[in-house]
Formats: structure tokens, C-alpha cells, sequence
């Protein structure tokens, strides 16, 4: 065991997969010589050699192109996208061939790819090194899509991940690759050192995909969250003594209906939380697969608390993220629904 | 700073839109393509560097002249048992192509593309790459597919979408993919396949293999940014890969000048990039077979990537969704200056003494007697038309490696709307 | 008035504002002198010239990106992707640039371009002339998303899309194009000039974006949809001897909430219907927020009924596309809830 | 067809990656630098065919030579006082940049790029330019925009994010839009400005206006798409357009030989598309005032876009956000064999007895002082780091022209937490 924190994590994941499977080669830009502008990848060059981790040209299409034409070979590509923003020039290589491959060849051409991006708030990165546009890939057919919340998670998602024979698309929640962020910006930060789920074996663990996590139990209402959302989630049930049961999902397809269904029918009250825009994003579809499977246990309508549909803002963050105030009205809300 | 400008001094502008040569109820009119004669452009040693060799990108490498010899440096010197193949390769490619065409027209599936008059470009490359050398092709080298042997009938199953379909039916007729034949899985979206070509060839790089990848896409298609992404990494990771455009002057309805051709030659995006360029003549099947032993040589070599453009007409139309008829000259397919690549092969082994033309009829005979033959087996097996499919629950299958829970709940209500149907 | 087929219709508005507006420009694969693969931009160019109705490059990053410019310069860009399954190339300078220009500039840079795309399934189209992607552009803050139903409805709307300041996507349900399609796939297609809908004025009429309409009243369950779909909800209603109010979405962002919300609260019950995959598709936001805003009125789950979360099949796509039978068993199940 | 292969005879392939010539640790080594004398590289009428100058884009335009003087067929021959403006706006630029810099390691924003070294860059097309001529700029040309006369306040009060801030707050820093002076959004997404500057050229065309565009982006972007579908719409409609690769040798950590460099020039892009391509030192003001002069001479003409290589040196950090003492050698900027472009500039004016060094100095500590002091004034206004943001109400305006239902209810929301919060 050692203390980790996510990047440390992530970067241990690759260690061990490299060293592993040498099928397994890790490209995106700047991740080679430098390791990563987050330094995920830092020290593979050195150690798996160029041929294995490597810069790329700035091209998001290519990157994902060329991990396609890897995985036909035969290789189980990683894929660095540097910040989630900028996946969009690679979403066509991503949906109509990375997902679909196996499908329209039978089974001749899996895609065992891993495409890595941080996303997420609350670093006062603009426009464009804040977005959350997992529900893009959510909607997609033949994509996993998986969301770490912790170091331990980090490391053991991300091996599944890449031990997966099917594309998955892997954001990290930057927010907190240093440290959980609950949610309350105007305090000090912690450090991953002070949360448990920063104590990391060292070597080799897998967390199947698929799986969610009951994070912290409760009797009153369901959160569904992921990424940076599980700790504003906690910590604000915490804070205000509401006694929420917090789950984790992790992965957002393949969900874990069955830990989601337990718990709304126990709870009676759903609450979906995330940061990105709410229209359409991943919480609509927890908000209707609840209410399809859970309706004759709801006693209050499933709550969303998102960010706004606005782009997102730089010097307005915190009022666009959806932290403690906004997270602790639709509490009030839905319990006195 | 300089003051504000007086606009009335500066010239007007105005946008210029290419324009083809000819449209319907015009003559048909190619004096704008300079047809160099056959030997006339020079053969570089396939090491030399790309910038020393960038006028081959204005060339044209042409090795069977108008009498039908094999002529120049370019000449690859084949023997005659390897031109016959090449022949009946071609002879049955275009054959399949009308069958498979006229079995659309019955209704017999719901889309077909065919290849006639561009057969050179597929089945030359065929026979100078090795068979496990990989193919990321278009829906224009069935061709290829044939020359490398996988059974017609699995194509035409695949055409059919019917019960022998080795895709399950999944995929529109001509999107073949067959691991065993070192052939991906053709692509709807254009371009996709090109950076995918590179990627796999890094990894051959990586894995330090002597296979090497290939990949084709039309002159239209160059234009979508996976081309340039393609380029970029062949050059930048020195990609043991042949880039091939196929500039048939088409593209559904738009002429090449629509992609760039106008201003300059598709061969001519290589010097951008810092790599090898050739243009050769398409319709001539022994410079198709020369560029891509060249090029494979040099892949080979770890020299890396070379694009090659096949200069070709799209002698029919786009795809049985296409009326030609709509936006170019009439007969502008028979004033094609460069031939027929069937023709032309065929000329040639007659001139060598290993062919004739009645041979070359009984070659047609039977090989549309032999497409036939397949035909009516792959009917058996049923056809679009008359709905004989797999089974509905393959539907769910290869979506994920296991299905997941919600594919496998929607597997079992799609069976109960079956269930509802019946009753 | 003239009877028109949504493809005539379509052209209609074109030829309208292109002669009102000499900012209108139009452009992409094969427009210019084809008048395009569907044949909606014919006529263009030989009426408004080679530099207002022209062929574009194979390239649809390429064709958003030079609208955006053009917009930028004050044009009133339409741009036709050839099919919705090639818009994924495009996706960035759609959602990074066109989305966002009009609040990245405080208002400076408007960008209204309008993109149309024939969409959706039911031509044997296979997986890629089949796709129904709206779900990923309702996501996008800054984009509205229409899609017609019929000739008099395409018309108005895509001259009311034209006419409006901020970017459009505009789904054409294809299989529409030449008459409706009630889902019934065996029977005979009935061609437009059946319908009263194709009774269109020859002269400028908009229908407002953003207000749906009630196609069919009923008091038993709302359906919900938009394109294709809206014939499938009608006919099988109609064949069923359903009570079913058909609701005809029109436009999906910004959706007509006011008259779900009436319809619903009057039901009870709600129903949404789309061609595309199920999971995070537009459905899931209409679910979520019908339970959100009518639950208390709600006796049964929102139920949806939409393509399965496989790629578009080509053989089986009778089986794959959400026809009668399956409408059928929904409204079955919510009918008996 | 071939029989099946004997692999083992074949070559074993291996990935070749590229490496730029020194590390951290290493000394600097830019012996792979071909600095051609100034007034070497020759001057084509700016109506030549692109074929017929396609040797230029391996040249290099220079005007200044080391003595400072200006030489050879592109000298523009600029007065002193239009010298002396670049100057003032050179060293303004650079002053501004540390001060802003500053500001961020003092918490006062959270993201600065500063543009030091590629000053001559910016600022000598601005001078080139007319100011109507619409710029489709990155986030490293704010020397433009201060030589348009954009007020550098306004420039401040959006580094800060403050209430003076014209875009609300919700842009980053660095990433200014201003329409009154034809500056369009910066834009994020590396590469999406491209074709955007050719569609509005297209347009600008179409109106048979007389207004120009410009466009930059770095050399490491041109690996995107949208390079490519910019360089191809603007060959296809000739559009008038100027397409400027800033090659400062490093995107970030990966150097120029990732993106494409070590195979060719990035001017040499043109050749693949048939434009005119420029390859210009870039440190060098009066090389950069002259190839735009040019360029826009051609646009104008409607002989359709140039692409102009600006080779220079990023000589500090990619941004506020790295280091990059973790990737190259130490002293690599000093090393830098172009110069720095304010030296050059202010060499010449002194060798042409416009300026002393005492006159320099006395600028420098005038500008210092003037940017200061509007510093000081911006920050009345508030910086980020004290959160003096404009209303949140303002951050639901601009999504759309009007302001949707959900948009309107959120908007409510928002307030309603605020309110919450306070309570
Ligand atoms: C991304 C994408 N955009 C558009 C299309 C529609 N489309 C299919 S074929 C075609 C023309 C292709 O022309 P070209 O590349 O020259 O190939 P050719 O058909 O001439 O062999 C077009 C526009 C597509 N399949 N994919
Ligand atoms: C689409 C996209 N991909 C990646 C990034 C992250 N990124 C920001 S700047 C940069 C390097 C750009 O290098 P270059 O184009 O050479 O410009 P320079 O910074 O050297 O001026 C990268 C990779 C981005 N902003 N956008
Ligand atoms: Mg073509
Ligand atoms: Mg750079």
C-alpha cells in the first residue's frame, strides 16, 4: 500500500498494464518525453520506451484514427485526449468506428481502446477546460463510459478499462486529482492523504467494470452521482445531517441498476447530480430509468441538480457549479416533497 | 497604425466555384487532362528522398502504351501466367459488379456500387502487396477482395443480407470485412479508414513486423480532415503505409475540382507532408502493380509512407442511388482518354502472343456462366428482398464482448414483439 | 396553396428566403449544380447564382467551420450535411463554435446558420443512412434542435430556422420525404398529396420554433414525438382504438413544455417515442422532466419506446425500428399500469 | 496471387518517433537550423503562379540582417515613424505580457499566455493589414490587437474577469473577441479559427466586398482537420485569404518535429493544395510586414490565399500552466539563432539613425509606466482573485438571441441560491 493521489493512481494503473501486456502502448500530446500536462503518463518513455508512449500531433481525430487501425493490429491502445473540451474533433473515429467495429465485423475487429480525458469543473478553466460531455458518449451503443472518484477507483477502473475488450471512454475529474473537492470552494483543500481511499496497493487490482459503489449509506433519499459529484454529494449530506445514501456509480454504461434500484425503492426519493448541462445529460436518463423501474416506490418526483444549460462561464464557476447550496435545496426540496 | 481605408480604392472580389469542363447536353470534353505518354515519366530508386523526387507528383506513370506494350522504367515485368490472372480477376470483378447491380434492381437488396472501369486500381495493388499485408479499403476494390481470393459467395451474402451473410446482415451490401483476408471492415463514413490504415501500420512499426498496411479513398473524400490526420502520422512516425487516392473525377455529382483538383494534382498533397507522391495512370493495371511494389519496397525499407494517385474515371454511376445523367455529359465515359483497364490488359497479352480475343470471349462466357453458378447458391440462402434473415436476436450480439443488462432486457422485448406480431 | 411533398416543401423555403435575403447562402456535398442527393437545394444555383447555392468540398468540419466564418461576416448560412450519420466530423466547430460564439462575444458575433441533415431510419439505409443523433446536439447549450413532420410544417420551419439569430440543427426524418410512413412497413406507403399537411402555401409563412403540436387529441395517454414518429404514434393509435393525444414536438430545444405539461396533467399518462438508441436519447430528457413537472399527475411511468442500444442494423431493421407492435405493447403496459 | 509469404525475408519494420535535437540537461543545438542570409530568398511578383514559386516555401524571407540593416527584394521600406510605431507597439506588448503574467502568479486571474519573442509577428501584419481586414487570431497574437488601437484596458479588465470585463467573465483570460475591431473570439479548440477566416474570406467574396481575412494558428494546430479543410476550401474558391503558421518550434512540450517539421518545411503544406506558400523569418518585422503585404496584394487580386510560415521561437513558458525547463534544454531560447524581434527591430532603427539606446530606454520606462498605470486603473475594477464579477444573472444572457423558458427558470434557480446562500 502506499498514498496515492489519482494522478499517482492512474499513472500506477499504466505501469502495471505496460509492464503486464506489452500490447498495450500509450500515445496522446505531450504524454510522451513530458509525461502528461497532468503528468498521468509521466516516466512511461523512460520506461517502456518510445515505441510505447509517445507524443502525437495535435489532432484528436488522428489519435483516436490511429488507436482503430492499433487495435485492428492487435494492440490495446491508451489514448490521451488532454482535456475533455477537446474530444469533440474525435467523435466521429470514437461513434461511427471505435464503438461500432465489432458489430459490423461480428466480432472479427474488438476495439480494446481506452480513451483517458480529464473533464470537469471547478479549476477555473473557461469554456474550454471545464465541460462534462459524457452523456454524448452515453448515448452510444458500443461504448462503455467510466467515471473514477477516488485513487483506489482510479487505478482499478482504469486496468479493467484497458483489460476491456470493447472501447471505453475514461474521464477524470481533475477537480480532485489532488484532492476531494466537496464542494465548498471558499475552504482549504484537502489532500488525497487524508482520505482513505487514497491508501493504493502497488500492485495489480481490477474493479469490474459496471459496478457501482454505496459510497455512504441512508435511509432518506438516493443520490446517483460520479467524479468530483460523489464528494460534493457526501459532504454536503454530511454538512446539512441529511441522511442521503450516496452511490457511486463509476460506470455510466453499463449502469448498476441493480445497486440503484435497491436503493430508491428503499429510500423512496432520487436525487441525480452533475456538472454538466442538464438538458439531455446523463441525469436525465437516471431520472427516467428510476422512475420506470422505481415509479410505485417514489414519493417524490427523482430531483436533477446539474449545471446550467450555459456554456460554461470562467469567472462565474462557482455559481454555475452545482455545489452545497444548490445540492442542499433540492434535499430540502425533495424530502419535503 | 494606417488610417482607415478607402474601400473604393481596392478592387471588388468575388468567389470562384469550380466548374467541370462539361455538363448534360454538353459534349463530352477532357483537353484539360495531359495524357503524357507511356515510359515518358521517370522511375526514382524507391529510396529517394521525397523532396527529391517531388515532380513525380506532376508526372504520370503510364507503362502500356496505345498498341498494348509494356513500356519505360516502370515496366514490372510480369509474366504472362500473372497477367492472365490479373485478367480474370478484373473480368470477374466487373462481371459481379453488373450482376450484383441488376440483382439491386430486383429488388433483390437495397444498394449496390460498382467498380467498372476503375478494376486496374484494386487488382493491380493486389498483385504486388502480400496477402497478409492489410487493406483499408473503400466500396470501389471489391476487386481486391476477389483477387485475394475470398469466396464470391460470401459476398453475395453479404449483398443479400440473407442467412449465409458472415455479418449477420448488419452492414449495407459492399461493406465487406474479413479478418482472415487481411481486410477491414469497409466504412460508411468517409476517410475514417485512412488514419486507421497509419495506426495499424504504427503498430506493425511497433512490433517491429514486416507486414505493412494499405489504404484506399477516393479523390472526393481527400478533403475531410481523417485524410490530413492520415498524412500527418504517416509522415511524422514514417508509417509503413501506401496512401492510395483513387481520383475516378468524380464524386457522387461533383467533379474533382470540387475536392482541390483544380488548383493542383492529388498526388501533389504528398509534398505537404514531406512524403513520396507518384500519379499514375489507373486504367493501366501494370502502373498500378509497379507504384505499389515501389511503394511497398520502400515501406518496407522503414523510408515510409507514399501516396499514390490513381488517375481513373468513374465510368458508371456513383451507386444504384445515382442518375449520372443529372450533371455530366452524356458520353463523357467513352471520351475518357485513359481506356478501359480491361481493354487495355487484354491488348497487351494478345500483343504478346498470350491471348486472343476469342479466348478472351470464352473467358467472358464462363465467368459470367461461373458468377451465375454463385449467384443461385447465395439465393438459396435467401436475399433482402424476400426477407430471409438471421435470426433477430443476433441483433444484440457483438454490440459489447457480454451484453450488458439493458441489451439483453431490450433482446428479450424485441422477442415479445415478435410474440405480439404473430398473434 | 400547391400540393407538396416535404422535399418540395423544403425547397419551397429555400427559394423564399433566399429571395428575401440576399445574406442566404447555401451550401455542401452536391447542392450546387445537383440541388443535392435529395434533391431539396435543386433549382438553387441556376436561379440565385454559383456563389449563393454551391458544392462543397467532402469535408463537413469544413462546411460549419466556413459558415461560422461566413456568419461572422453576415451571412445567413444553411448548410446540408448529406446525412445525419456524417455530421459526427462536424460535431466541434457545431458545439465548440457555432453553439457558443453568440456568449463567448457578450453578444458580438451571432451565428445563425442553419444545419440541415436528413436523419432517421426506415430506407434500409443501413448503420450509416439510418442514424437519429439529435440527442447529442439537445445537450448543447446555444443550439436549438427542429425536426418536422410534414411539408406545410418543414416549410415554415425551416424558414422560421433560417430567419432566427441563433444556430439551428435541422433533422429531416427522411423517410418522410416523399409521403408519410405510419410504421406499417408491409403495407403500401401513401404518398403525400393524400395528407392535408401537403397542402402548402406557395408564398413566406414561419411557424415559430419552440411550439409543439397536438396532432391528435385524446385523454387517455400523451405520446410524444417528432418526425417519423409522429405518424407511427397516429396510425397506431388510430388502429388501436386508442385515446392517445399525439403530441408532434416540432422543435426538441427549446422543447414546448406548456403544452406537455397540460397534456400530461389531462392524461395521466405519457408516452415518448423516438427512432434512436434508447439510453441518454431525448426520450430520457422527456421523461424527466414529465415526471418532474406532472408527478403527482402521473398514474403510470413515463414510458419510452425507441430504437434498441445496438447500431442501426441494415436486414433486420424492421425489428430495430420502433413500429406499431411495439408502440402497441407499450401502450398496453401504460394503459394497464 | 502470390503464395503465402515467407515472413521472415521480408524486413523488420520499426516506429520511428521524432526527437527534437537536445533535452533538459543538454545544451542547446539549433545546428539543424538553415539560417539563409538575409535578402537571399528572391521575391516573386505576388501574381506568380503557385507552381512557378514553389521553391519559396523551403527559403526563408529575411530583410534585417545582423548588422541591422534592411536588404533584399522584400525590404518594405517603411518610414521611420511607421518603424517606430511597430516598435512602440513591439515593446507595449511585451511589457503588457509581464505585467499580466505577473498578475497571475500574484492570483490576480487564473490563466495568462504571454507572446514574448513572436511580438514581430502580430504586429507586423497589423501594420500590413488594413485595420477593416478581419483577423481569425490564437491566443498569442495580442500584439495585433493592441496595434489596432483595442484599448489595453479593455484587454485587463478581461484578464480579470472584472466588472469592466466586455465579455462578462465568460472567457478566460487572453481569449479577447471584438467585433468593432475586426478581431474575432478566440477560440480554445486549436485549429477551429481556420476555416472559420476562409469562410468569412468566401463571404466577403461573395459580397464583392473589398475586406480581406487573416488567420493564425500554430504550428503544432496544423496537424488538425480544420487546418486541412481550411487550406482546401480556401484553394477550391480561391478565397482571399491569408493562412499564417506561427512555427515557434514547440506546441507545448512537443517540438515542431511532432507536428510534421522534421519532414518538411510547414510552408510546404501549400504545395499539397496548390497555394502560394511564403516560409519567412519571423523574427524579423519588416520580412513579416512585407510577406503580408504581399499576401494581401494577392488576396486582393482574387489570385486566392498564401500560407506564410513564420519561423520563430517561443522564448518563455506555453502559459501560466507550464514549465519548460521539464522538456528542453535550459538556455534554448538565448540560443535561438533569429534574434529576438524588439533587438532586431530597434537595431535597424538605431543603424538608420532614427533611435538610441537611451531613447529605447526612456520607451521602456515610459511604457512600463503607462501600462501600470492603466493596470491599476483595470483593477479597480476588480480581479478575479477578489471576485468582483459581473451580476450571475448575466451568465443565462447570450446563450440564445432570446432567452428560452429553461433558461429563464434557471436563471431563477440561481438567484434563489444566491439567496439561499446568503441566509
Ligand atoms: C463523412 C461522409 N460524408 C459524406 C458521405 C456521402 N458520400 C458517400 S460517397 C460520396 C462521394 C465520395 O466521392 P469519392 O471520395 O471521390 O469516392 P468515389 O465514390 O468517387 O469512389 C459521398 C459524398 C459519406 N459517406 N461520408
Ligand atoms: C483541439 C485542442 N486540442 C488540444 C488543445 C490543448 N493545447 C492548447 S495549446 C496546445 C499547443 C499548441 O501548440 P501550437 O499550435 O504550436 O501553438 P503555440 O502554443 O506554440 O503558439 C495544446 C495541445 C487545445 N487547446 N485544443
Ligand atoms: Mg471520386
Ligand atoms: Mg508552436
Amino acid at each position: 500500500m502506499s498514498t496515492m493521489n489519482m494522478i499517482e493512481a492512474l499513472n500506477s494503473a499504466h505501469q502495471i498494464v505496460m509492464e503486464r501486456d506489452d500490447n498495450v502502448v500509450t500515445l496522446g500530446e505531450d504524454v510522451g518525453y513530458f509525461g502528461g500536462v497532468f503528468r498521468v503518463t509521466a516516466g512511461l518513455q523512460k520506461r517502456f520506451g518510445k515505441h510505447r508512449a509517445f507524443d502525437t500531433p495535435i489532432a484528436e481525430s488522428g489519435i483516436v484514427g490511429a488507436c482503430v487501425g492499433m487495435a485492428a493490429y492487435g494492440l490495446r491502445p491508451v489514448a490521451e485526449i488532454q482535456f475533455a473540451d477537446y474530444i469533440y474533433p474525435a467523435i466521429d473515429q470514437i461513434v461511427s468506428e471505435a464503438a461500432r467495429l465489432r458489430y459490423r465485423s461480428s466480432g472479427d475487429w474488438p476495439m480494446p481502446i481506452t480513451i483517458r480525458s480529464p473533464y470537469g469543473g471547478g479549476i477555473f478553466g473557461g469554456q474550454t477546460h471545464s465541460q462534462s460531455p459524457e452523456a454524448l458518449f452515453a448515448h452510444v451503443a458500443g461504448l462503455k463510459t467510466v467515471i473514477p472518484s477516488t485513487p483506489y477507483d482510479a487505478k482499478g477502473l482504469l486496468i479493467a478499462a484497458i483489460e476491456d475488450n470493447d472501447p471505453v471512454v475514461f474521464f477524470e475529474p481533475k477537480r480532485i486529482y489532488n484532492g476531494p473537492f466537496e464542494g465548498f470552494y471558499d475552504r482549504p483543500a484537502s489532500p488525497w492523504s487524508k482520505h482513505p481511499a487514497s491508501d493504493v496497493p502497488e500492485g495489480y487490482y481490477a474493479i469490474p467494470l459496471g459496478k457501482a459503489a454505496v459510497v455512504r449509506p441512508g435511509e432518506a433519499v438516493t443520490v446517483l452521482a460520479y467524479g468530483t459529484m460523489v464528494h460534493v454529494a457526501r459532504a454536503t449530506a454530511e454538512h446539512l445531517g441529511v441522511d442521503a445514501e450516496v452511490i457511486d456509480l463509476r460506470t455510466i454504461v453499463p449502469v448498476d441498476i441493480e445497486t440503484i434500484e435497491e436503493s430508491v425503492k428503499k429510500t423512496g426519493r432520487c436525487l441525480v447530480l452533475h456538472e454538466a448541462t442538464r438538458t439531455a445529460g446523463f441525469g436525465a436518463e437516471l431520472a427516467a430509468l428510476v422512475q420506470e423501474r422505481c415509479f410505485y416506490h417514489l414519493e417524490a418526483p427523482v430531483e436533477r441538480v446539474t449545471g446550467w444549460d450555459t456554456p460554461y462561464p470562467h469567472s462565474l464557476e462557482w455559481a454555475y457549479f452545482p455545489g452545497p447550496v444548490r445540492l442542499g435545496l433540492a434535499f430540502k426540496k425533495i424530502l419535503e416533497a | 497604425m494606417p488610417d482607415a481605408p478607402e474601400r473604393a480604392n481596392r478592387p471588388a472580389l468575388s468567389l470562384h466555384v469550380p466548374e467541370p469542363p462539361g455538363r448534360p447536353g454538353d459534349a463530352p470534353d477532357f483537353s484539360h487532362v495531359q495524357v503524357l505518354p507511356a515510359g515518358a515519366t521517370p522511375r526514382p530508386d524507391s529510396a529517394t528522398p521525397a523532396r527529391a523526387m517531388a515532380d513525380m507528383v506532376y508526372g504520370l506513370v503510364r507503362v502500356l502504351n496505345d498498341a498494348g506494350d509494356a513500356v519505360g522504367p516502370w515496366n514490372p515485368r510480369l509474366s504472362p501466367e500473372t497477367l492472365l490472372a490479373m485478367l480474370r480477376v478484373m473480368v470477374t470483378t466487373r462481371v459481379y459488379d453488373d450482376r450484383m447491380f441488376r440483382a439491386q434492381r430486383q429488388g433483390k437488396t437495397s444498394f449496390y456500387i460498382k467498380s467498372t472501369g476503375e478494376e486496374a486500381v484494386a487488382v493491380g495493388a493486389a498483385f504486388a502487396m502480400q496477402p497478409d499485408d492489410m487493406c483499408f479499403p473503400i466500396y470501389r476494390q471489391q476487386g481486391l477482395l476477389i483477387a485475394r481470393g475470398y469466396p464470391l459467395r460470401l459476398m453475395m451474402n453479404q449483398v443479400y443480407s440473407n442467412r449465409g451473410d458472415p455479418l449477420h446482415g448488419r452492414q449495407l451490401p459492399i461493406m465487406y470485412s474479413s479478418k482472415e483476408f487481411h481486410w477491414f471492415s469497409i466504412s460508411g463514413n468517409l476517410g475514417t479508414q485512412v488514419p486507421q490504415a497509419v495506426g495499424w501500420a504504427m503498430a506493425s512499426a511497433i512490433k517491429n513486423d514486416s507486414r505493412i498496411a494499405a489504404t484506399w479513398t477516393g479523390e472526393g473524400a481527400t478533403a475531410e480532415g481523417d485524410f490530413h490526420h492520415a498524412c500527418t502520422f504517416a509522415s511524422v512516425y514514417r508509417a509503413p503505409v501506401i496512401l492510395n487516392v483513387v481520383n475516378n473525377q468524380w464524386a457522387i455529382s461533383s467533379f474533382q475540382g470540387i475536392a482541390g483538383g483544380e488548383q493542383t494534382t492529388f498526388a501533389a498533397r504528398a509534398l505537404g507532408y514531406g512524403i513520396a507522391g507518384l500519379r499514375i495512370d489507373g486504367n493501366d493495371i501494370l502502373a498500378v502493380h509497379a507504384a505499389t511494389a515501389w511503394a511497398a519496397d520502400r515501406a518496407r525499407a522503414n523510408l515510409g509512407p507514399t501516396i499514390i494517385e490513381h488517375f481513373t474515371y468513374r465510368a458508371e454511376s456513383h451507386s444504384t442511388s445515382d442518375d449520372p445523367g443529372a450533371y455530366r455529359p452524356a458520353k463523357e465515359g467513352e471520351a475518357w482518354p485513359l481506356g478501359d483497364p480491361i481493354e487495355r490488359l487484354k491488348r497487351h497479352l494478345i500483343r504478346l502472343g498470350a491471348w486472343d480475343e476469342e479466348r478472351h470471349a470464352a473467358l467472358q462466357a464462363e465467368t459470367i456462366d461461373a458468377v451465375r453458378a454463385v449467384q443461385r447458391e447465395a439465393e438459396k440462402l435467401g436475399t433482402l428482398g424476400d426477407q430471409t434473415f438471421h435470426d433477430i436476436g443476433t441483433m444484440f450480439e457483438d454490440v459489447y464482448e457480454q451484453m450488458p443488462w439493458h441489451l439483453a432486457e431490450q433482446r428479450a422485448q424485441s422477442a415479445a414483439e415478435v410474440e405480439a406480431a404473430r398473434s
